[in-house]
C-alpha cells in the first residue's frame, strides 16, 4: 500500500461523520466532502443518496437550480458543507471578502447557498484545507452566514464539527465555541494552538484522527476517484493522478 | 411570436445597454456565442444577475468593460480558481456589487414568475449579507410570534439569455432538467435564446420532450449558434474545453494578458460564430 | 428507498385515518384504482386537499364515507356536472369545506416546498374566500405603502397520491408536463404513488426522461397498477371513460344509487385491480 | 347554411372582442368561450395564442397546474372567461352556494381560480347561458371575487364585458355598473329588463348582436367545432353534432 496521503484521511473522516445517514449534499468548490460522501454512499449498501452539485452521473435533481435549497428546506437533507475564507471562533463564516467590502483587500467567490443552508440543514460540516492564523481568525471581516442565531430565530441546522489539514474541531452550538476533538497523523496539539487565531476548548486528551484501514483505502482510490474526477477533474489528477492509472 | 434571428450578432443587437439580465450557472447552459457578440457590439453597464451564480462568461464581460453592476452569490471559475476580472473589477472599486445567497435569487425569481409582490425565506438573518441588501426587508411571520422572516422582492430582469440544446422554428426551447433557464424565463419580461440546433416539428406535441421544454410564449428572440457555449460545457451535448478554460483563468490575471484574450478568442470573431 | 409493494391494497394499508392528502384535478393523474382500495379497507376522516380542484375521485370517496374535510378550489365533474356526493354532503352539513381559488393552493403548496413559512398572493381580497379563510393573513406589502396582500402559510400535506404512466424500480417517477404532482411531492412529507407500468433502467439517467421524472428520493412506496385511473383518463396514455363517467353522476344523484355504483364497481373489486 | 345557432352567435361575438390579443386563456367549463378563443385564433393568422385548459392539443404549458396563474400574474395572459352561479350588478360572481354556506340552500362548484385570475386579467369576459333574474341578481349570496376593488388594491385586471344567451353588456369600472351594449337577434329591450334582476344603463339605441357571417360559420362548425370537441364531447355533440358529421 502506498503512502496514505492527507486528504484521503479526511476524506475517510468525513465520511464516518455520514454514516447513518439518507442524504448528503455537496456543493460548490467541495472535492474532498464529495469524495467523502461518495465514499459514504458506497458503504452505506444502498441507503445514502448523494446529490454533487454541478455532476451530470452524481446528482438525481431535475427541478433546476432551487431544488438542492427547496430539498433542504423541507429537511430532506441531512449534511451539507461549508467552507470559508475565514472561519471565526463563533462558527462565523466569511465567503466574501477581507476588510471593507466595497474597496476589499482580497474578494472571494461570495457566499452562494451559506446563508441559507447553514441555517436547515442539521449537520453542517465545515471544511478549510488551509489551517493558519490567517484563515481560523478570532473574528471574520464579512459574515456571509452566522454559526450561531438568536433564540427566535428559526434554526433546525447549523455546524456540527469542523475539519482542516491539521485536525478535526467539534462544535458546541449552545456554547458558540470549537472543542479539539482529533489531530491528524504527523500533526500535533501545539501546532494547532500556532496556527488557530481563536480560542477554543482542548481536552484532556486529543485522539489522533485515524487512517482509513484497507479496504476503505481501495474505495477511495477506486470507485470514489472515478466518480469525483467527473465535476473535479484537476482535484483527481493532482490527489489520485496515480490510482487512476491502477 | 419568436423572432428567428439570423446570427448572434442579430440578437446581441437587442441587448441595449443597461439591461438587467438574468444568467445561468456554469454547469448550466452559458450563451458565450452570444455575449461574445455582445462584446464586439460593445454594450455596457449590464446589471448580471446570477442564477444564482455565475463564472466565465460573465468574467469575461466584466473584463470587457460591459458590466456596471453584479447581482450574484458568487463568481467563479471553479476549480480554475478565483474569477481573476471580477475581482479586479471589486477591489478597484469599479463594479458595484450586490451580494445575495443562492436561494434569494430563486425567491425572488419565483416572486415574479408567480405575479407575486415578494417572497419570504428563513436563512439570512445575522449575516452581513442581510446587512448590505436595505432592498430587502425583515418581517413578522404573520403565523408566528416573534418570528422574523426576511422578505425579497420580486426580481424582474429586462432578459433572460442562455444557450439551449435545441429549439423549434415555433421559438418553443428544450432545456431538460436545467430548469432554471426555464425560471429564469418565467421571470423575465424577454428572453434571448440561442440554440446549438433549430429542428423541425413542435418540442411541445411529444409528451416527452415537452416535459424540458419552455414554451415559445417566453421566447422573444433566438438564433441558431453551434457550439454556443464553446469554450464551456453544454451539459448532455458537450464538455467543457478545460484547456481553454484553464488558459483563460491565466491570460486574464492581467489586464494585458486579458486584453490579448479578448482579441485571440472574442474580437473580429464573427465569421466563426 | 421507496418502497415496491405489491399491490393497490398494500399501498392502501398506508393511508391511515384523518389523513392531509394531496389529490391532482381531473385532467391530470388521478390514483383511482389506490383510492377504490382505500375504499375498501375503510379509511376515514380523510382531508383531501385538491391541487388545486379535484373531481369524481373525490366525489366517491366523499359518498363512500371517507372524508371529513376538503380544502380545495372547486369540485366538479365537469361536463357531467355538479359533484353529487360532494353537492348533498355540503348541503347536509357532513362536510367541512375550506374553499380556495386555484392559485392560493399553489402558493401554499409552494411555500412548502421552498421550506418558507408562507408565500404572498394578489387577488383575493374583497372575496368572501378570505373572509372565511381566518388561517390566511392580509399583512402589507413592506415594499409598498398602503398595499395589501394575502398571506398563504406553507400547505405541507401528509401524503401526495397520483397514477402515473411509469416508473423505475428505483422509484423515479415520469410525471412529464403534469408538474403538479411533482409540486405535490416536493410539498408533502410522503407520497404515495401507483404506476401504469415499472420499467427497467433509470429513468433520471436519459436526460429526455428526467426531465419529466421525480426522483425517488420524493417518493415513499408505490405499486404498478394497470389502468390504474379508470374510469378517468391517464393523458397520454388513455382516455376516460366517458359513458361510465356520465353513469356515475347518473347514479350518485341518490344515495340508493351511489351504494348500486359502490357495490358494482369498487366493493370486491380486489381481483379486478 | 343551417340556421344559426344561439352559441354560435356568442361565440362569434366573444371571438370579436378577442382580436387584437396576444394570448387568451380559457379556463374549466367554459365550451363557448373556448370555441370563441380557437375561432380568434383561426381568424388571426398566427399572432394570437391561446390555451385551453384540459386539453392535449391546444394548451402549449408545461410547468403543471400552477402555469396558467403564474403566467397571468407576469402580464402574459390578455383575456379570460368567468361566470358564476349568480352575477350581480357590480359584477360580483358566485361560484360558491346559495344561503349560508356551511348549510347552503344550493352548492356551486367553487371558485376555481376566479379569485385571482379576476384580478390580474385585463380583459375578463364574463358569460352566463341562463339570463334570469335568479342568476342575474342584485347582490351576490357569496363573492367569490368582487367585480370591483378599493383603490388601494392591486388590480390590473378587472371585467370587461358580459354575454349571456339574450345579450351583451360593457362594464363601466369606475362607476361599478353594466350598460346594455347589444340584444342577440331575437331577443328584446323589454325582455332584457325583465328578466335582469339588477340595474343597469340602457343607451338610447341598443343595438342588435351580428349573426356570424359566412366565412365564420365555416370556422365556426369545421376547424372550431372539431378542436373543442377534444376537451368539451358532449358540448360538441349537442351544439355541433351535424356540423361534425359533414
Amino acid at each position: 500500500m502506498t503512502e496514505v496521503r492527507p486528504e484521503e484521511i479526511l476524506i475517510g473522516s468525513i465520511a464516518d461523520m455520514l454514516a447513518d445517514l439518507r442524504h448528503v449534499a455537496v456543493g460548490a468548490s467541495s472535492p474532498v466532502p464529495g469524495a467523502a460522501a461518495l465514499l459514504a454512499r458506497a458503504r452505506s449498501g444502498g441507503s445514502l443518496r448523494v446529490s454533487v452539485l454541478g455532476s451530470r452521473d452524481h446528482n438525481f435533481f431535475t427541478d433546476g437550480g432551487k431544488e438542492l435549497f427547496d430539498c433542504a428546506g423541507q429537511g430532506r437533507i441531512d449534511a451539507f458543507f461549508l467552507s470559508g475564507a475565514q472561519i471565526d471562533g463563533k462558527a462565523n463564516i466569511n465567503l466574501v471578502s477581507i476588510g471593507d467590502p466595497d474597496r476589499p483587500k482580497a474578494r472571494f467567490p461570495g457566499s452562494f447557498g451559506s446563508a441559507y443552508l447553514y441555517y436547515v440543514v442539521p449537520r453542517v460540516i465545515l471544511f478549510r484545507m488551509e489551517h493558519t492564523v490567517r484563515t481560523l481568525v478570532d473574528t471574520v471581516d464579512f459574515i456571509s452566514a452566522p454559526g450561531t442565531s438568536e433564540p427566535n430565530v428559526y434554526r433546525p441546522g447549523g455546524p456540527y464539527k469542523m475539519i482542516t489539514d491539521r485536525c478535526l474541531f467539534a462544535f458546541d452550538k449552545s456554547r458558540a465555541r470549537f472543542t479539539l476533538e482529533s489531530v491528524h497523523p504527523g500533526h500535533t496539539v501545539e501546532e494547532v494552538a500556532e496556527h488557530t487565531g481563536f480560542a477554543y476548548d482542548v481536552p484532556d486528551a486529543v485522539l489522533q484522527t485515524p487512517v482509513p484501514d484497507a479496504e476503505t483505502l481501495a474505495l477511495i482510490r477506486g470507485p470514489v476517484a472515478e466518480q469525483i474526477a467527473e465535476v473535479y477533474p484537476a482535484f483527481a489528477t493532482s490527489v489520485f493522478g496515480s490510482a487512476k492509472a491502477a | 411570436m419568436t423572432d428567428l434571428l439570423p446570427s448572434v450578432e442579430a440578437l446581441a443587437a437587442r441587448i441595449p445597454d443597461g439591461a438587467r439580465i438574468a444568467v445561468p450557472p456554469d454547469y448550466s447552459y452559458c450563451a458565450n456565442a452570444l455575449w461574445r457578440a455582445a462584446i464586439r457590439k460593445g454594450v455596457k453597464n449590464l446589471h448580471l444577475i446570477g442564477v444564482p451564480v455565475f463564472g466565465y462568461h460573465g468574467d469575461v464581460l466584466i473584463g470587457a468593460g460591459c458590466v456596471a453592476t453584479v447581482e450574484t452569490s458568487a463568481v467563479t471559475l471553479g476549480e480554475n480558481g478565483l474569477a481573476p476580472r471580477f475581482t479586479a473589477a471589486v477591489k478597484e472599486g469599479r463594479l458595484r456589487t450586490l451580494d445575495a445567497t443562492c436561494p434569494a435569487i430563486h425567491a425572488g425569481l419565483q416572486a415574479a414568475e408567480r405575479g407575486a409582490p415578494f417572497s419570504v425565506m428563513r436563512g439570512l438573518i445575522g449575516s452581513d449579507i442581510l446587512v448590505r441588501r436595505p432592498d430587502w426587508r425583515l418581517i413578522n411571520n404573520p403565523f408566528g410570534t416573534d418570528d422574523p422572516v426576511v422578505a425579497i422582492p420580486a426580481l424582474r430582469p429586462d432578459f433572460a439569455v442562455f444557450h439551449a440544446p435545441k429549439a423549434d422554428r415555433h421559438g418553443n426551447v428544450w432545456i431538460g432538467v436545467r430548469r432554471e433557464c426555464m425560471l429564469m424565463a418565467h421571470a423575465a419580461r424577454d428572453s434571448l435564446v440561442t440554440v446549438e440546433e433549430i429542428v423541425d416539428g413542435d418540442l411541445t406535441a411529444d409528451p416527452v420532450t415537452a416535459a424540458g421544454t419552455i414554451p415559445a410564449l417566453y421566447v422573444t428572440a433566438m438564433t441558431e449558434a453551434k457550439q454556443g457555449a464553446w469554450p464551456q460545457a453544454l451539459p448532455g451535448v458537450y464538455a467543457a474545453d478545460q484547456a481553454h478554460l484553464a488558459r483563460y483563468a491565466e491570460m486574464a490575471r492581467t489586464e494585458d494578458g486579458f486584453a490579448r484574450y479578448l482579441s485571440e478568442t472574442v474580437i473580429g470573431r464573427e465569421a466563426a460564430e
